[in-house]
């Protein structure tokens, strides 16, 4: 599963300092030796993670990306795109 | 032969040391806290077993459990960095532990188990303001919340009822108490966070309608209601209610002292005496 | 509708492919694994669900669970390095295994997840004689079968029985046939090894017992005799039994077109088609 | 539970290659990092798996010392050494 790949470089954020620091000082270089599909790599450089969220990726987890400022997220933006993803009554994205 | 003294039901947004650390001890927080930790304190507890579930801290997606339970004689706590909470080591019991899992299984729960864990905020910010000495054993009972499909509401209270006997057959003399940790609405960083902020209460409806059902002892209706599409509906951790109806489960059909609502975060503080 | 067509239940003896390759294909195991893959190809399988019980490789005692489903489109094998066993990538099915899951938890059945997984010689050495193209997807299902507590033979024929229904209400049109892997009587690297050996067969009695119940189709006295306490007598690999009571559950109560014993390993090979 | 520790480095010898050459090596080196008792770091390096499985070390993970030849321990030793354990029935240690 290719979003698993997402998920576990988010969660890797909190556990391991050095790939944080890696992530803060270049995401593009910190991301490229991992396992991602070319739409995931760019989705997470942009920090679009409605989209990512679209793909299945982690609400908790991404939350990890504007809590240690990477990817060009903050808490605002963060929030912005996320609350941009139409949902349904159990928070599964529509259209 | 050990009995279950009590049963509370607890909150554990990570965030909340911090605000009681710069809002002091008259915020809304610290008085809710401080008077479970009084209640706690009353009831002399030699031992803990808690409910609660993991945020992909203790367990991920390589290795996700429904059920599970902290086998060792101490854990790390916590290990996802919540503000202003320090690095505890908390104390734990293996062998009630390992006879509480032996139970579970002999009765069709499929409870497995972790050594040598660690545990997130959901255990460590409630131990943090109700036992800061962290000199009482816990026993951790993971229940997996969050992702889909979620354990049904009913077997949850059903197990519950597994370890409150298996709790009630451990032949020391122990007094416990038991608890379930989590929220009843609440959505985590996910489309239904409140503008601004990094959570919502996507269903106080809900919330309001949880509390009103265990203040007046309708934990029949309240699980009949707890379906995973509700749990969903309240939110990405709207399944945090099973710790609560676990916990209720241990504990047998009793009228709460107090439940404390905290309608804009969705949760409340419970206690059980008897 | 997917439908299951056929049962299988094959040890796993990590040596064997070294065997065979070292006595050629006229070897004893040669010609069992053999017959079996021949039974196999005729089934024109679309789709393996195997119960399996892993040996401390995927899983390890900081995360083990009773049930585990592996839920991704491939996983590596072997993780263990059995000899003359090359690396293998086999394709699964992670929409038909969440299905599954989904299934048996609503069922009350407390299945843990896996992604992003790998598998021991338990799974490999069956699908290296079986299947060695590794061209037809395998979803492995793994049942705690070595260290207590295990769960109960009847919980295990029930999860067998969900497992079958859910595999029955996919909604693809697939030929989906469900294996049972491992052994009835023996001891690894434990006190009760024969001298010489790396193994033993403590119970052969009760190897003996296993293969009559499963030819006469005495499913319930099977079960019924799958004590906790026979499986640990059998070897500490004996709940491995488990693996195949789970198969059973899933294809109905059927009578085997063989069950070919391997008394000096206390297993056997059986096929179950119809 | 410190037997954990025994157990897990059994199963390092498997999965971790540079462990396992540091193991044959020199086992006591090897060992020197790791939290185990004075006795477990005793028994282990006397290869008395005996005695490790009677304090509750699993046998399939010490199946591994042999299999690998750390601690002077080859398949016949081992063999040996487990089959003195006096077991009941289901394999537990006794007297
Ligand atoms: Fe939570
Ligand atoms: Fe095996």
């Amino acid at each position: 599963m290719s979003i698993f790949a997402v998920n576990h470089l988010c969660r890797e954020l909190l556990r391991d300092r050095a790939f944080r620091a890696a992530m803060k000082a270049d995401p593009a270089k910190a991301l490229a030796p991992l396992d991602l599909t070319a739409d995931e790599r760019r989705l997470l450089l942009a920090g679009d993670v409605g989209a990512l969220y679209r793909l299945g990726a982690n609400a908790f987890l991404m939350n990890y990306l504007p809590r240690f400022e990477v990817c060009g997220l903050n808490q605002q933006s963060y929030n912005e795109r996320m609350r941009a993803v139409k949902v349904d009554e159990i928070g599964q994205p529509v259209g | 032969m050990a009995q279950i003294v009590a049963g509370f039901g607890v909150p554990h947004t990570p965030v909340f040391p911090h605000f009681v650390k710069r809002d002091g001890p008259d915020c809304e927080i610290a008085k809710l806290f401080g008077a479970q930790k009084e209640q706690l304190a009353a009831t002399r507890p030699d031992l803990i077993v808690m409910f609660d579930t993991d945020h992909l801290n203790t367990f991920f997606l390589d290795n996700l459990p429904i059920f599970a339970i902290g086998v060792d004689k101490s854990f790390k706590a916590p290990n996802d960095e919540p503000r202003d909470v320090p690095n505890y080591v908390v104390p734990s019991n293996a062998d009630l532990a390992a006879h509480i899992r032996t139970a579970g299984v002999e009765a069709g729960f499929d409870v497995g188990m972790t050594q040598a864990y660690s545990v997130d905020h959901s255990v460590t910010v409630p131990l943090h303001f109700l036992t800061p000495e962290m000199n009482i054993p816990v026993v951790p009972f993971f229940i997996s919340g969050h992702l889909p499909p979620l354990p049904p509401a009913r077997r949850c209270y059903a197990l519950g009822q597994a370890v409150g006997r298996a709790i009630e057959s451990w032949p020391e003399n122990k007094r416990v108490v038991v608890m379930g940790s989590g929220s009843f609405s609440l959505e985590v960083g996910g489309p239904r966070m409140a503008p601004g902020r990094s959570d919502g209460v996507p269903d106080p409806d809900w919330c309001a309608r949880v509390i009103t059902y265990l203040e007046d002892q309708k934990i029949d209706q309240l699980i009949k209601e707890s379906t995973q599409h509700q749990m969903l509906k309240a939110g990405n951790v709207g399944g945090e209610i099973l710790n609560w109806i676990a916990m209720l489960g241990a504990i047998g059909n009793r009228k709460p002292n107090y439940v404390a609502p905290q309608m804009q975060n969705g949760h409340a503080y419970g206690v059980w005496r008897w």
